[in-house]
């Protein structure tokens, strides 16, 4: 750490690089024929028949029938029902941007700027909202054990695949003209460009190029529409790995987690950011409603 | 971590006192407010993580395209740091290397702590042909040793990128196994011996 | 009630009553559901046994008789497979999965202008062979198989 | 009572596209409870029925190797719109469902 430290004085200073001259000096790199690499490369084009072969049969289940619409009908139901110690429905209470109890395009538009919460939200996070401020639920309560797991789905989990269902076949439309939504936007960038940890990755370390792999597993990069787009469209997702209905916000937190990052806080302010920086790059793409995950 | 974070707090503090050039923009300010606010230890995963070491505030600040003038005094100090193992052997057991290679465990929340911590390798590498699930983030390994050959100066290049890929590249996308403890010297010399040794598949 | 469930699986021969049963309104809902299930089918450890269980054991190979299905499948615990046979007078379908503890999967009765076409996702312990059975009218079996693979995945998702 | 169904029928062509999505767990007894290991014990649907207009089209017996919440997709010929279609399962411990929708 005592290098790191001085490296970082060194820069910041702005000084000359002869501080630390007492240092062995870095072993050459051999020399390495320049060719090899690409003929080295056995055909990565084989695997991706794979992965195109997922795709076309997740298309057909989605087609056929997602199990995430009984999420989506579960949802609705909570949505309408009156319900919480203040005995409100959501759907004659809660603003989700487009005017109370508006559901339709709702979550195309979102993350979007609140000015009762005085703050940009993200569909889940409003939900949330919705459901401690107008219904009375607690949010210590909601916050407690935010994403499914085994057969115990959120309430907000199926509200928002509800939500997220009567967004299908419309456009991505962020309001980035919100001087707000800017702002959280151009945060959101800040973030996924952030290495640390004890891996030194960021989000831009396995998103921020095209045509990268983990394993089998595309990498989209989320600078690009079209790779925001395939970040994006899915979530919420019925994920046939444990049968369980999970969001956005889950997603972005499994991501920290292989991250080696901490666990960012449920509906705090990072998650939005980066909700908003992914789903603005997707603007103007055609959501396909909630999907089905690995 | 927590002495990583401390000292990385110091570098930021220094990183802020330099000229107005390399001033923090207003939005990567707010999120280091935002990310130093939100993130809560989970498991292994403390919340000081989040915190920069010197290395990282320097290639978060450049957009991983530190000045060149700078570069390469900060890569040997990198290097200064690799420890080699105490027999001065660098060419372990390709099949151990390969075990290593597989596995991407280690260092997440999920993770429990103490257990062996993985390469991660064929995460983001191609290497042994057998192995066709593998990343792309990195270049393909596959015919490594085969094309460069097996030297004592080969060994040693392979053992260091793997301790410390920052000793070459300063702002590698590459984790410095060696330096943040995830692979010992023995482990790191298996994997050496995955990419060099004539009798791996990697060099069939 | 035994007729029905015999025609389903079993029956070579009852195959008509079912029908006469059925149009006829005879057989309620109600009642279907109250059969029996076919145990020693469902129970049976390996395909031979489980097709000997439900009459099949000697069923020939048909192109007419499709099985869709993925050659990879993404997840073990959905994999997605259609059966669609153009065999005249097809009355049921049955599905297996060789490698499972249990080979046999479902098998449906098609009545009433059912067409002989099934979608179903299954869950795959492993890469095994997916059958497909069909059983016509006149008590002939016919199948069609396709290999499916099961990887284990990557590390994320 | 078992949680809802969702039943989708539609017209293509001369015949109904009908859908089923069923939400059950399908617990095959084969898994085990990674907190007790303990075996959890099997629950699965054994059997269902599809009714178009009143008549069953479709009569089913299922094992434990069907996915978790269920998906079925059926075609059948002579159903016009506005037909209802009822759909019933029954599992192993005795617990039961039926959901109905209308052909569209």
């Amino acid at each position: 750490m005592r290098q790191a430290l001085l490296a970082a004085a060194a820069f910041a200073l702005a000084i000359s690089p002869a501080i630390a001259q007492d240092k062995p000096a870095a072993a050459a790199k051999p020399a390495a024929s320049k060719k090899s690499a690409k003929s080295a490369a056995a055909p990565v084009e084989e695997k991706d028949a794979a992965t195109l072969e997922f795709e076309k049969f997740r298309a057909k289940m989605i087609e056929e029938g997602n199990p995430a619409e009984l999420f989506e009908a579960q949802g609705e139901e909570m949505w309408k029902t009156k319900r919480g110690p203040k005995n409100v429905s959501l759907a004659e209470s809660c603003d989700l941007g487009l005017g109370v109890g508006v559901v339709k395009g709702a979550y195309v538009q979102m993350p979007r700027y609140f000015a009762d919460a005085g703050k940009v939200m993200d569909a889940e996070r409003r939900v949330v909202w919705c459901m401690v401020e107008k219904q009375g639920f607690k949010e210590a309560d909601l916050h407690a054990k935010p994403f499914a797991s085994g057969t115990y789905t959120p309430e907000q989990t199926s509200i928002v695949t509800f939500v997220a269902g009567h967004s299908r076949d419309m456009k991505f439309a962020v309001p980035l003209k919100d001087p707000h939504v800017k702002d959280v936007y151009e945060i959101g960038k800040e973030v996924v460009k952030h290495r640390a940890g004890p891996y030194d990755f960021s989000c831009n370390t396995c998103h921020g190029a095209d045509g990268k792999r983990i394993r089998m597993q595309q990498l989209p990069n989320i600078s690009t529409q079209k790779g925001a787009a395939m970040a994006v469209l899915g979530w919420p997702g019925y994920r046939m790995t444990g049968n369980v209905m999970l969001t956005h916000q889950w997603r972005m937190g499994d991501c920290f987690r292989q991250q080696r990052f901490p666990e960012p806080k449920y509906a705090s302010d990072t998650v939005t950011a980066l909700l908003t920086y992914m789903t603005a790059n997707a603007n103007g793409v055609t959501y396909t409603g909630p999907g089905i995950k690995r | 971590m927590k002495n990583t974070a401390r000292i990385s707090l110091v570098a930021m503090a220094m990183i802020a006192a330099a000229p107005a050039a390399l001033a923090d923009s207003d939005h990567r300010a707010k999120a280091l407010a935002m990310m130093k606010q939100d993130f809560v230890t989970k498991g292994q995963a403390t919340a000081d993580r989040i915190f920069e070491d010197g290395l990282q505030t320097i290639c978060n600040r450049t957009g991983n395209k530190p000045p060149e003038g700078i570069t390469k005094q900060l890569e040997k100090d990198q290097m200064a740091g690799v420890k080699y193992p105490v027999d001065g052997k660098l060419l372990g057991d390709w099949k151990e290397g390969e075990k290593i290679a597989q596995s991407g465990r280690g260092f997440t929340w999920t993770d429990e702590p103490g257990l062996p911590v993985g390469g991660n390798c064929y995460n983001c590498h191609q290497i042994a042909p057998k192995e066709t699930s593998f990343g792309t983030v990195g270049p393909s390994l596959f015919h490594f040793g085969k094309l460069r050959g097996n030297t004592a100066d080969m060994q040693k290049y392979v053992y260091s990128k793997i301790y410390n890929a920052k000793s070459y590249n300063l702002c590698s996308e590459m984790p410095r196994f060696g330096h943040v403890g995830a692979l010992k010297p023995e482990q790191i010399r298996h994997l050496v011996a995955l990419l060099l040794d004539p009798e791996s598949p990697v060099n069939k | 009630m035994d007729i029905l469930r015999r025609t389903v699986l079993k029956g070579a021969s009852a195959s008509g009553v079912l029908a006469a049963a059925l149009t006829a309104g005879l057989l309620k809902p109600t009642q279907v559901l109250a059969m029996e299930w076919n145990k020693a089918a469902f129970e049976a450890k390996d395909t031979p046994a489980a097709m000997k269980a439900v009459g099949a054991a000697s069923a020939a190979d048909s192109k007419d008789l499709k099985l869709n299905a993925p050659d990879i499948a993404e997840n073990g615990a959905v994999v997605p497979v259609d059966v669609t046979s153009t065999i005249p007078n097809t009355l049921s379908i049955a599905v297996f999965i060789d490698k499972n503890p249990y080979p046999l999967s479902a098998a449906f009765n098609f009545a009433n202008g059912a067409m002989a076409d099934v979608a179903l996702r299954l869950k795959m312990g492993q890469t095994s062979i997916v059958r497909a059975v069909a059983k016509t009218s006149d008590g002939k079996y016919f199948t069609a198989s396709k290999e499916v693979k099961v990887t284990a995945g990557g590390c994320g998702g | 009572m078992g949680s809802p169904m969702k039943v989708r029928a539609q017209m293509k062509g001369d015949f109904a596209d009908i859908k089923i999505l069923m939400s059950h767990p399908m617990e095959t007894g084969q898994r085990k409870d990674p907190k007790t290991n303990q075996t959890i014990p099997a629950v699965f649907i054994q059997q269902f029925t599809v009714e178009v207009g009143g008549k069953v089209v479709v009569q089913s017996e299922t094992g434990t190797s069907i996915s978790t919440n269920p998906v079925f997709g059926f075609k059948v010929k002579g159903a016009k719109a506005g037909d209802k279609v009822v759909v019933k399962w029954q599992d192993n411990k005795g617990d039961s469902r039926t959901d109905e929708a209308t052909v569209a």
